[in-house]
């Protein structure tokens, strides 16, 4: 896409199309909104677990269950621990769960979907039968299935939601391949002798990738949703405080009944955010890159 | 002629995917390393005997083919195994466990699509109001909850904080009920939070598409045309936009039925509805391998002819779907 | 007797950028059973005075001035409910793209027959007969009637949007390219269809397109639309044969004619102003050969240059010639 | 004229695509013969036409020349040789020589790319410059070339910041810079306004004068062809049914589709159109080819013999070529 001259035309151009995008999506309050609670999550994620203390032991059977309070400001559960500080610390494993999941998915999603896309015929039946088996398995139960056959630990819960989460992505780009391979300039290439790589990367690649962007966002949504649900039904890492962890504790030691909501709304609050900035962000990108919607 | 072409190919997918679904539960049970079967045989427990029944149960001393076809043969002839945890049959546990079920999910999914399609009808013709910004915001943020999240958030309100409803369960335990209606009416309390909390996870999504669906619809040239016709707003919803604008519904509902599984996986566990949901959570907790299998291989192939048959009411209801 | 007069008519679209002024100052007169073509090139805004004429404009349009008296009736201030009588019954339209244009879950003959039960009250039975004999009209089997859109070629789909349009006996079709999709020998079937009804039934005929040998072939006036603005309007011969506005000689000019001398004519250099921010004075002297200092600073005003034949152009301007003498 | 382009009983049939059960349990495919057995010569430096309404052929005739289809019959000689002989290499060197320029400015230049990448990409695919300078010369020259002047102030424009005139000129410069002999037009001006279609023409023309290239112009619009094109070949249904000079198609002629189209150019000062009998119907889809003369169904002047045997095509006059029966006395 940037074969143009030299390094300092590069860096003009990049200006300008990183100028031009922002000029569009400044105008976008959802997107602002999105970006502007995202920045907050991944800050925390960061910083966070180094400015607080969450430990295991119990600090005494008097601050078990606690309302919060000054000294916790969201209570504590029932090992006596700072639920505030857990929201903090599990920030990072459930953003970490989110975003390596969604790599995972985007990388096969896009892959499968550009190469049936493009070569279209025998691979394109073939892959997109293969995605279409994907996409009608009831998702959660596959997971589940998954994660209980492969053990609790972080890096299985990474995978099982990485491989089951790409083939919606699949099918999107699949279908917006198939309108750019038959663009004239994609023919174009061909007549002035681009072979298919050159194709793929300089034609294909560059007019799908503000899609594949734009899915991200809306996958790593869905794959954060995951995590917390995987974990609150128990197929969690029990060492690794995420979101989900701590709602599957606090949900089968009976915060439920025992009215503790400092300790379940926290972490469902951190969740519902984080999701709705991404979905915020991916709703604005789709309106900024596709200028048919940009009207409503 | 073409019709029954495209029915004959849509069963020919669907049959492929049940046995694509078939080949993968196997390998998934019985190939990968740490499958239960071979955890089961590592038992040092184990009798003698025990580990015959099972060796020739699943025709372990024999190559994987053969294996497969063991696991098939069992399979056609509804054997789906026994479960550990309830030391029965799986299949009739599942069977046990489904009307409940079946009550809830189907209650929600009707009562949601109703809803949603109303809702997002409603703010797509006053696109741009407060209300349909009032309206889209909520959609998004019921999108965004995770669906236990919202079912735990209904118990703490109305069944521990303000205890309106029952905590849980499909009835009070012990409990004997002297009239069919006061059984009903308990049915009911029992049944209400949860199915609200499932109609409140699936309106969002419906809301939201129904609206986008419609507005695309509405900016079609043919709209043009029927209101250069005078056609009055009133039919020019129902005539001319609701048709065309239904059709995404269609294919979301049926995409949907595997998130709808995945619902009352979470909702029944949460409220400890007795129905299959919270069957699956039991086996998972309880490492009870031939009952997940069971619930998970019974749970897609219904998904799949779900889809079978959304697949036909879409080529009914859109006549340039050729074959 | 005049049937429709347009006066000054002005609409804007709103933008986040500003006001796109795509149709300023309009003025044009159709007598009963007249056609009149409105040329322009894209852009040019002649769909929006289309749109402006049934008050169908999208939501961020709306007209800025002007009237629409339509015999004798102002439309401009009539309200929505008002217009929907009269659309369809008294103006009707036909759309450029018929694929689109039909809506495609529901059969031909239903979208036919429901203008007919709306506008004329009749029956089921009654309207679907219509549809027929209406089919048969613009010769299309009418045992087809019960056919989708998709079922249909192009060209049927055109007479099919016809046979809608003239459903009710309109006295004004509103045509809005109704050929352009259309393959050569297609597009003569389509325009000898529209004048043999224009024949039978005395329907006024506003033709809007970008191709002058669609309006030479049908229509008795012409007004030729630059920028949102009328450069040039007037009887069809009078104005092809002597065009006055310099952008009606060039266009005319473009044109080719197998008839004539075979060579490539000129074309008008520079491309159509962006009509958010409209060049000062007359909208054509950028590209205009004869510009004079005085194009680029005031508007010229509208010339009348004999018997119903108008321009707006400096150059014809006697009053603007006389101040330079 | 030295031929530069032969193209001798050209096929091009596709297979309708049906699904996986249908072709298993046996079915005959359909075909679509979109090209069926057309043959013609181009020479060195001559605009050939070819015409004819959607559905005739003809652009998928161009594409077939080009291989960006596959021929599936017939031969394409090019300078003599057989471009459906060619290797890989040897085809990657005949399209630097020839060319194509499509119809929607607006749909045939990546919408990501700048212009400077435009133009430049044929020569980095073809590694033809050694050095940066030289390629920026090249692109400069070829957008000059294409009327485009103060090229390096265009160079990091994209093309929706162009004009539809100026975006087909960037086209043209794209196919320019390999120094073409050969450029298949087509509907090189459709989408563009009257007052900027000349322009372009002469451009193309200009070219052809000044380098030499020789085109293959494809369009529907016989008024355009007659003005541009020394000689006019007239297609329906994927075969030619006349060829001949501009002027004496146009004016004179042979073939009754040919008359029918001629007679329905439109020309702003005359009614022609309204005033006489019409070809009835529609072109047929390529999947149903009538038998006999393709024509015949909708032909005024059928005789019994155009629906059975198939008319050869022939030099009816010197130079003038046509397949019909009414023309074999």
């Amino acid at each position: 896409m940037l074969q143009t001259q030299t390094r300092k035309d590069r860096f003009t151009l990049l200006k300008k199309n990183l100028s031009t995008f922002w000029g569009v999506y400044r105008e976008n309050t959802m997107g602002i909104a999105g970006l502007v609670i995202l920045l907050f999550f991944a800050l925390m994620a960061l910083v966070g677990p180094h400015l607080v203390t969450y430990t295991g032991e119990i600090e005494g059977a008097e601050m078990v269950l606690q309302p919060p309070s000054a000294a916790h400001w969201l209570g504590t559960d029932d090992l006596g621990r700072d639920v505030f500080a857990g929201v903090v610390v599990g920030s990072r494993i459930s953003l970490l769960v989110g975003l390596a999941a969604t790599v995972i998915s985007m990388v096969i999603g896009a892959i499968i979907g550009i190469a049936a896309g493009y070569y279209g015929k025998t691979v394109d039946t073939i892959l997109m039968r293969f995605t279409d088996i994907f996409l009608v398995i009831p998702w959660l139960p596959l997971m589940l299935v998954m994660a209980a056959l492969l053990g609790p630990s972080l890096g299985n819960i990474i995978f099982v939601i990485g491989i089951t989460g790409w083939a919606g992505t699949a099918r999107i780009i699949r279908s917006q391949t198939l309108s750019i391979k038959e663009r004239p300039y994609v023919e174009r290439a061909r007549a002035i002798g681009s072979g298919d790589l050159h194709i793929m990367v300089h034609h294909i690649l560059p007019n799908v990738f503000p899609l594949i962007f734009a899915n991200t966002i809306l996958v790593a949504a869905v794959a954060i949703l995951s995590e917390t649900t995987l974990s609150f039904l128990g197929m969690g890492d029990p060492t690794r405080m995420s979101w989900g962890v701590m709602l599957h504790f606090a949900f089968e030691m009976g915060a439920v009944s025992f009215g503790a909501w400092w300790w379940l709304i926290p972490p469902g609050v951190c969740v519902v955010l984080v999701v709705l900035g991404f979905t915020f962000i991916g709703y604005a990108l789709d309106e900024v890159l596709n200028p048919k919607l940009r009207r409503r | 002629m073409k019709m029954r072409g495209y029915v004959l190919r849509k069963l020919g997918q669907t049959v492929l995917t049940i046995f694509v679904v078939l080949v993968f539960n196997f390998f998934l049970f019985r190939i990968m390393p740490g499958n239960p079967v071979r955890i089961l045989i590592r038992n040092p427990k184990i009798s003698a005997e025990a580990l015959q029944r099972i060796t020739e149960q699943f025709g372990l001393n024999q190559s994987k083919f053969v294996q497969f076809g063991y696991y098939l043969r069992d399979l056609f002839t509804g054997d789906l195994g026994h479960s550990f945890v309830y030391r029965k049959p799986v299949l009739d546990v599942i069977m046990e466990k489904l009307p409940p079920t079946l009550l809830l999910t189907g209650t929600a999914t009707i009562l949601s699509i109703i809803i949603g399609v109303i809702l997002g009808v409603i703010f797509a013709w006053k696109r741009g109001s407060k209300l349909d910004v009032a309206g889209l915001s909520l959609s998004l943020v019921l999108y965004s909850m995770p669906s236990f999240w919202v079912g735990i958030l209904m118990v703490m309100l109305f069944a521990v904080y303000w205890p309106i409803f029952p905590i849980g369960g499909m009835s009070v335990p012990g409990t004997y009920y002297a009239t069919i209606w006061s059984q009903l009416g308990s049915l009911l309390r029992h049944m209400l939070l949860p199915t609200v909390t499932f109609a409140l996870i699936l309106i969002g999504e419906y809301v939201l598409i129904m609206r986008n669906s419609l507005l695309e619809v509405m900016s079609e040239d043919y709209m043009l045309t029927a209101r250069a016709k005078g056609v009055s707003n009133r039919n020019l919803l129902r005539r001319h936009a609701l048709p065309n604008a239904m059709l995404p519904m269609v294919t979301l509902i049926a995409m949907n039925l595997g998130f709808i599984v995945g619902g009352a996986i979470q909702v029944e566990t949460v409220f400890s509805w007795p129905g299959l949901g919270r069957l699956m959570y039991t086996a998972l907790m309880g490492r009870d391998y031939p009952l997940l299998q069971g619930i998970f291989l019974f749970v897609t192939v219904c998904v799949v002819g779900a889809n079978f048959c959304a697949d036909l009411l879409y080529r009914y209801l859109d006549p340039r779907v050729k074959s | 007797m005049t049937l429709l007069e347009v006066n000054d008519l002005t609409t804007y679209y709103k933008l986040k950028e500003g006001r796109v002024r795509a149709c300023e100052g309009v003025s044009l007169r159709l007598e009963k059973g007249e056609a009149l073509g409105l040329v322009g090139e894209s852009a040019s805004g002649k769909t929006t005075v289309a749109l402006s004429l049934i008050k169908l404009l999208p939501e961020n349009a709306s007209i800025a001035g002007g009237s629409i008296k339509l015999d004798g009736k102002e439309l401009v201030t009539a309200a929505e409910e008002e217009m929907r009588k009269i659309r369809w019954k008294e103006i009707s339209i036909i759309f450029q793209g018929a694929m689109n244009a039909l809506n495609p879950v529901r059969t031909v003959g239903d979208q036919i027959a429901e203008t007919l039960k709306i506008h004329d009250k009749l029956t089921d039975r009654e309207a679907w007969q219509r549809t027929r004999a209406l089919f048969e009209k613009v010769e299309i089997d009418p045992d087809r009637v019960r056919e989708y859109p998709h079922e249909f070629s192009g060209g049927m789909r055109q007479r099919a949007m016809i046979a809608m349009a003239i459903a009710c006996n309109p006295r004004l079709v509103i045509g809005d390219e109704p050929t352009t999709a259309l393959d050569v020998m297609v597009q003569a079937q389509v325009l000898q269809l529209l004048q043999q009804l224009r024949e039978e039934i005395e329907m006024g005929l506003i033709l809007i397109t970008h191709d002058l040998s669609v309006v030479g072939e049908t229509c008795d006036k012409v007004a030729v639309m630059y920028a949102g603005q009328i450069a040039e309007y007037g009887p069809t011969e009078e104005v092809f044969t002597r065009p006055a506005h310099p952008y009606t000689r060039a266009l005319i000019a473009a044109f080719p004619d197998i008839e004539g001398e075979r060579a490539l004519a000129s074309s008008i250099p520079g491309n159509p102003p962006n009509l958010l921010y409209p060049p000062p004075g007359c909208r054509f002297h950028e590209r205009c050969s004869e510009a004079k200092p005085l194009c680029r600073e005031a508007q010229p005003r509208t010339i009348n240059i004999n018997n119903h034949h108008y321009a707006s152009c400096h150059l014809l301007d006697r009053q603007v010639k006389s101040c330079r003498a | 004229m030295q031929s530069l382009v032969s193209v001798d009983q050209l096929e091009v049939h596709f297979a309708v695509r049906t699904g996986f059960m249908q072709s298993m349990f046996g079915k005959e495919t359909p075909v679509v013969r979109a090209v069926d057995g057309v043959s013609f010569e181009l020479g060195k430096g001559e605009i050939l036409c070819l015409a004819g309404e959607s559905g005739s052929g003809k652009t998928t005739t161009g594409k077939a020349i080009l291989r960006l289809v596959e021929p599936t019959g017939g031969k394409v000689l090019y300078e003599g040789e057989d471009v459906r002989s060619y290797n890989r290499l040897r085809l990657r060197a005949f399209r630097q020589e020839a060319q194509i320029i499509f119809q929607d400015p607006y749909e045939s230049l990546n919408p990501r790319q700048t212009v400077f990448s435009t133009v430049a990409e044929p020569l980095e695919v073809n590694n033809l410059c050694r050095s940066l300078a030289e390629k920026e010369e090249r692109v400069a020259q070829a957008l000059v070339d294409a009327g485009l002047h103060n090229p390096r102030e265009l160079f990091l424009r994209y093309p929706h910041e162009l004009s539809g005139g100026q975006r087909q000129r960037l086209a043209i410069a794209g196919a320019l810079v390999l120094d073409p002999k050969f450029i298949v037009a087509d509907e090189p001006v459709s989408m563009l306004d009257l007052s900027i279609r000349a322009g372009i023409l002469k451009l193309m023309v200009d070219l052809r004068d000044k380098k030499g290239i020789g085109y293959l112009f494809i369009t529907h619009d016989l008024s355009l062809a007659w003005l541009v094109s020394d000689r006019i070949a007239i297609m329906y249904l994927g075969k030619i049914v006349e060829l001949g000079s501009a002027d004496k198609v146009i004016k004179e002629p042979l073939h009754p589709y040919t008359r029918a189209l001629v007679s329905v150019i439109p020309t702003p000062r005359r009614k022609v159109i309204t005033q006489q009998s019409l070809l009835k119907g529609e072109t047929p889809d390529p999947v149903n080819v009538p038998a006999g003369c393709r024509f015949h169904p909708r032909c005024p002047e059928a005789k019994p013999r155009c629906r059975e045997a198939v008319p050869l095509y022939r030099e009816v006059r010197p130079g003038h070529f046509a397949a019909c029966h009414l023309l074999d006395s």
